[in-house]
């Protein structure tokens, strides 16, 4: 069974101004980002992401890409893990500033009616996943149930989400919360337990492996969200290749082609795990 | 309340509505930054160098950024002439879009092929020789620092597309560039195209090794700004046709600057990504202000 | 607690006890910038480039700031050969600093002035030859382009200076880097410093004139250390002596990148101004990690 | 009568990180920024100065030279006139944020003992000659007069400021406060009514030279305080050089020959006027 062609990016991006709503630090590491969603903004979709400017910045900086967590008519969130200077300065930035967006970008997290989803979220990878749960209809899968990892207790939030999924369960590396293990042990562990139709999954490179490799052996679909350093995020500049084979060996882009691909068409080998 | 006074350019046989376009390898085959910038309201937009055959690029990463602008190393990653042809060219031809199709090519017989394919197609107001690329394994992809071979290049290409603006854009990696740009003048181009992107080269410092796995890239945006309107006004003062002038735009204030050095037309590319607005603001600045052009030559 | 690794370099016969150095121009002759930077504490100052007659330099403005960088046309403003052994080398005898003499001249029977007055002389560890300096009007100040004379000028010091360090320094704005820096090799250098500034200019929006005088300056700082990197890397694989890197740095990360690129020592310079901490930074880094020098070479 | 030579820069530099004590607007383009003075400073004499880095800058910028306008144990003052983007970003740097600067710098006005100083500050020009002014010692000059000008009377501070001199009189171009007219036809004026022996000045360069002119008229000694663009302000680089005559032609240092100067050495037609 393939869903191959039924990732879609019919995303029609704008760049507008947003104002920040509320910018709360969720643990050492990650903020919960809430902007104010521009009224001409379309609607994301699950997978979909902000290409985001860094405010304040009297140097050049790119924008840095932050995948839809959750958005309503009002507001769009983000959750972000600080890594490097451009997520430290957005970490301090304070409510009612201006924040320049470019968005809703790139492809989405399939819809599959009827089937059983297993998601994977790993870290901030969490945020899309998040967003399909939330946002998904009947008619999008049959059931959808969403596994959340994290290096240990501290990094997970629990509280202040809604989790009004069909079933969300939580692995700590260090077994502070939840399953004991990473992400992949812990979805081989439930996979043993009840159907899986479907695999979504989005978290670093080396979870994202792991998970296609499991994918893999019990071969079943896996679509994977990636992350690449981008520019314009428009599939235009030909900056945030991965090398895919469908038939040929190609580079596509993981704004636009992507960031949600079918994990079978990735050349793995050729992405970095560090 | 902008006015609309007249800011057309003439390069060659061909007029565009204004000077600003956006460079090559920015806005890929034209349509896709057309979500964020409104293309038709352009001058032109120089689409992704093509070559004759399809090009799979370099491995990435292929951008990394520093704190003054950025390093690239794409490789000329292109679908192919015939591609383009019949798959690029076409989307624009119905939005009264200006485009100049950029071309590089090894052998003097590769680039006799692409002005042939070329010649007869509507679609496209002119041609941009990239003799220039930085990124690519092929030494002779970067030959546009040989004078001679600059000169023939242009004859032959000029012959086959008299009717097209015929642009070549040269390097700025060279000791005279004013040399070059006399080399393309004397064979016959419509305009000077400068600066493409300086070599350049980061490290990583965990690794030991460079960010790119080919090691240097080409350097664009803001810091090249100094180096960027040095080499136009070298070349304002070697040539007595228009140049096109371009590295590290990011502001209505850095186009003036072209202009002053003798540019006629501008090309943005690195700070759009960054403000998409760049062009259309710099576009109603020139309608206000038509005398921004034509300020040129500083001595 | 900064551990006390021995961190220093050879440069042909001479010794210094660590690789920072100040870039030439920078401090002067050597004593100006003692109120701030411990100069005893250096690898090395090397001292403003003194030519055999002073020079009065440039009209001002002579200093621009860009937001990549500065760009600046001094003009080699200097107190001449005789002045300078009269008056400026003496101060720094008795201070334990190691001193690089830096000179430029126009002909072949200056440099030899230059080197028969200064041999005999102590008081200095080595001598940088300024083969490269893009501000000034004699366009024979900037014949580090021509590789012959590049050779033959470095020959005839080193013979006259056979105890000293003799570094050449070279000039960026060249097609191709590594053939100077080989010229210098071939002459007998025992280092390769570099780079200079590289050429740039900046226009005056009001007056639609360049910001200097001369019309273009020398860009330095955080814009070119892209830049820098490169070209020393590329001297790196051309030859096998070593190399003084410079260009852009402004931290002890920047510095570590001229190591890799294949640096035996660094120079400081615009940085050093905003941050007068610089060169005690990274030689506290360097005693701390000595394993950051000789990380050199990535291929 | 001549003071060549009396001029000296005895300054001895340090690097320091301050603590902003106090930011106030003075008016429109005017404030006041009070510095935590460094406990191993020197002390700054009248007509030196000190080289700021611009704080928050992410860009890079050349530090900015300010004259100290006043200085005790614990606190150095400075009178900033908004120019361009650093000392745009200076004004809203909050109280308790360091600032990093180099100082004490430059030249100082001479001690003249025994002589009746007319000093004639314009602008921002009044930061050195009001320190002159506070800090004086019976044995420094006889009298000390300071006329002090601005475009009009929102440029004006004259609250706040302690005018405990031999006299201040203000002049405005527009004759909203004091005297109407230009500083240097106010200081012709005083000129006619009261004895001078020595003219200081600080200001525009078109002040300057008008005040060296008039100077030079009625063959008075005069001192005055230049300012030119910087970078290592010590005297090595040769970025702010000036043309002067003393004997040879020769270019000296503002930063370290100077700021202030004696008026005749200087070649005036080739200061820019702008
Ligand atoms: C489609 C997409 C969705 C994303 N969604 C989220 C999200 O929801 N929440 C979140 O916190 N982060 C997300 N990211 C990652 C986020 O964009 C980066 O963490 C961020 O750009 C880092 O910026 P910085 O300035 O803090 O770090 P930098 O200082 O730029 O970088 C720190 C380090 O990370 C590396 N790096 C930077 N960007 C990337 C990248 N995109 N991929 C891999 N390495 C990178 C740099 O090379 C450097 O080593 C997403 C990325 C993509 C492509
Ligand atoms: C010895 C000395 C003492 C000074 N004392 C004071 C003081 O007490 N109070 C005060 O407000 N200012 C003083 N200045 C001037 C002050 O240094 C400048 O106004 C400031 O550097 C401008 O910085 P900016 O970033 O706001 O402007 P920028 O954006 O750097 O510049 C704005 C404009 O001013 C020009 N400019 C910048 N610096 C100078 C300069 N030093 N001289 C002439 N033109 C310049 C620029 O070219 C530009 O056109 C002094 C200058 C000197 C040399
Ligand atoms: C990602 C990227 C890709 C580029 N690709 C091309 C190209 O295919 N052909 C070309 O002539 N120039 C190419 N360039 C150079 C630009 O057209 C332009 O000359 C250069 O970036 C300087 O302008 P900027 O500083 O405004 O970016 C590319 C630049 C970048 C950053
Ligand atoms: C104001 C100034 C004056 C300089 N004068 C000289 C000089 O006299 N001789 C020389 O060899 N280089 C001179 N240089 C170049 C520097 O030594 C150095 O090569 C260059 O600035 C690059 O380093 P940086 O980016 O760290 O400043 C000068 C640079 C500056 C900014
Ligand atoms: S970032 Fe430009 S193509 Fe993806
Ligand atoms: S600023 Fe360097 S000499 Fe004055």
């Amino acid at each position: 069974m393939t869903f191959t062609n039924i990732i879609q990016n019919n995303a029609r991006p704008g760049h507008y101004e947003c104002t920040v709503i509320e910018n709360r630090a969720l643990s050492r590491r990650y903020y919960l980002l809430v902007l104010s969603r521009p009224r001409e903004m379309t609607n994301p979709e699950p997978g979909t992401f902000v290409h985001l400017l860094v405010p304040d910045a009297n140097r050049f900086y790119l924008r840095r890409p932050f995948s839809v967590l959750d958005c309503d008519d009002e507001t769009i969130s983000l959750l972000i893990v600080e890594k490097g200077e451009g997520t430290r300065i957005m970490r301090r930035i304070e409510k009612g500033r201006p924040i320049d967006i470019v968005g809703p970008l790139g492809s989405t997290f399939p819809k599959v009616p009827g089937k059983r989803v297993l998601a994977l979220g790993g870290g901030v990878g969490l945020a899309p996943l998040y967003y399909y749960g939330v946002r998904r209809e009947a008619k999008d899968c049959e059931t959808y149930r969403l596994l959340y990892g994290a290096r240990s207790r501290e990094d997970l939030f629990v509280d202040g989400f809604d989790w009004a999924l069909d079933g969300v369960s939580f692995s700590t590396d260090d077994g502070s919360h939840g399953f004991q293990g990473n992400i992949v042990e812990f979805a081989q562990h439930e996979f043993e337990q009840s159907q899986v139709d479907v695999i979504f999954s989005c978290g670093p490179n080396p979870m994202l492996k792991a998970a296609a490799e499991f994918a893999d052996r019990v071969g079943v679909p896996h679509y994977v969200s990636l992350e690449n350093r981008m520019a314009c995020a428009l599939g235009a500049c030909r900056s945030c290749v991965v090398l895919t084979r469908n038939g040929a060996i190609r580079y596509r882009t993981v704004c636009n082609d992507g960031p949600v691909f079918d994990a079978r068409e990735l050349v793995w080998k050729e992405l970095p795990q560090a | 309340m902008v006015t609309n006074n007249d800011i057309s350019v003439t390069l060659g046989p061909v007029t565009f509505k204004n000077p600003v376009f956006i460079a090559s390898g920015i806005c890929g085959y034209g349509e896709e930054y057309s979500p964020l910038v409104p293309i038709e309201e352009l001058g032109a937009v120089v689409t992704k160098t093509i070559t004759v055959r399809s090009r799979l690029g370099n491995p990435p990463p292929r951008i990394h950024e520093v704190p003054t602008g950025a390093l690239n190393s794409i490789g000329l990653e292109n679908v192919g002439l015939e591609a383009y042809i019949r798959d690029k060219l076409p989307l624009l031809r119905d939005k009264r879009v200006g485009v100049i199709v950029s071309i590089a090519a090894e052998f003097e017989e590769e680039f006799v092929e692409v002005a042939d394919k070329l010649a007869p197609l509507d679609g496209y107001k002119g041609l941009e020789l990239n003799l220039s690329c930085p990124n690519v394994e092929e030494e002779a992809l970067d030959h546009g620092r040989n004078p001679e071979f600059v000169e023939r290049i242009t004859r032959i290409v000029k012959e086959r597309v008299p009717d097209r603006a015929l642009l070549v854009k040269i390097t700025p990696n060279v000791t005279d560039i004013g040399e070059v740009a006399k080399a393309a003048e004397a064979g016959g181009a419509d305009g000077i195209s400068a600066i493409n992107t300086v070599v350049g080269v980061d490290f990583d410092l965990e690794t030991g090794k460079p960010i790119f796995h080919r090691g240097s890239g080409g350097y664009s945006g803001p810091g090249i700004l100094p180096i960027a309107l040095q080499k136009v006004w070298e070349i304002s003062r070697a040539v007595s046709i228009p140049i096109v002038g371009m590295g590290g735009i990011s502001s209505v204030d850095d186009a003036r600057k072209f202009f002053i050095a003798g540019a006629t037309a501008i090309q943005v590319g690195t700070s759009l990504w960054v403000d998409p607005e760049l062009t259309k603001n710099i576009i109603a600045a020139l309608h206000e202000h038509p005398e921004y052009l034509g300020t040129g030559t500083a001595e």
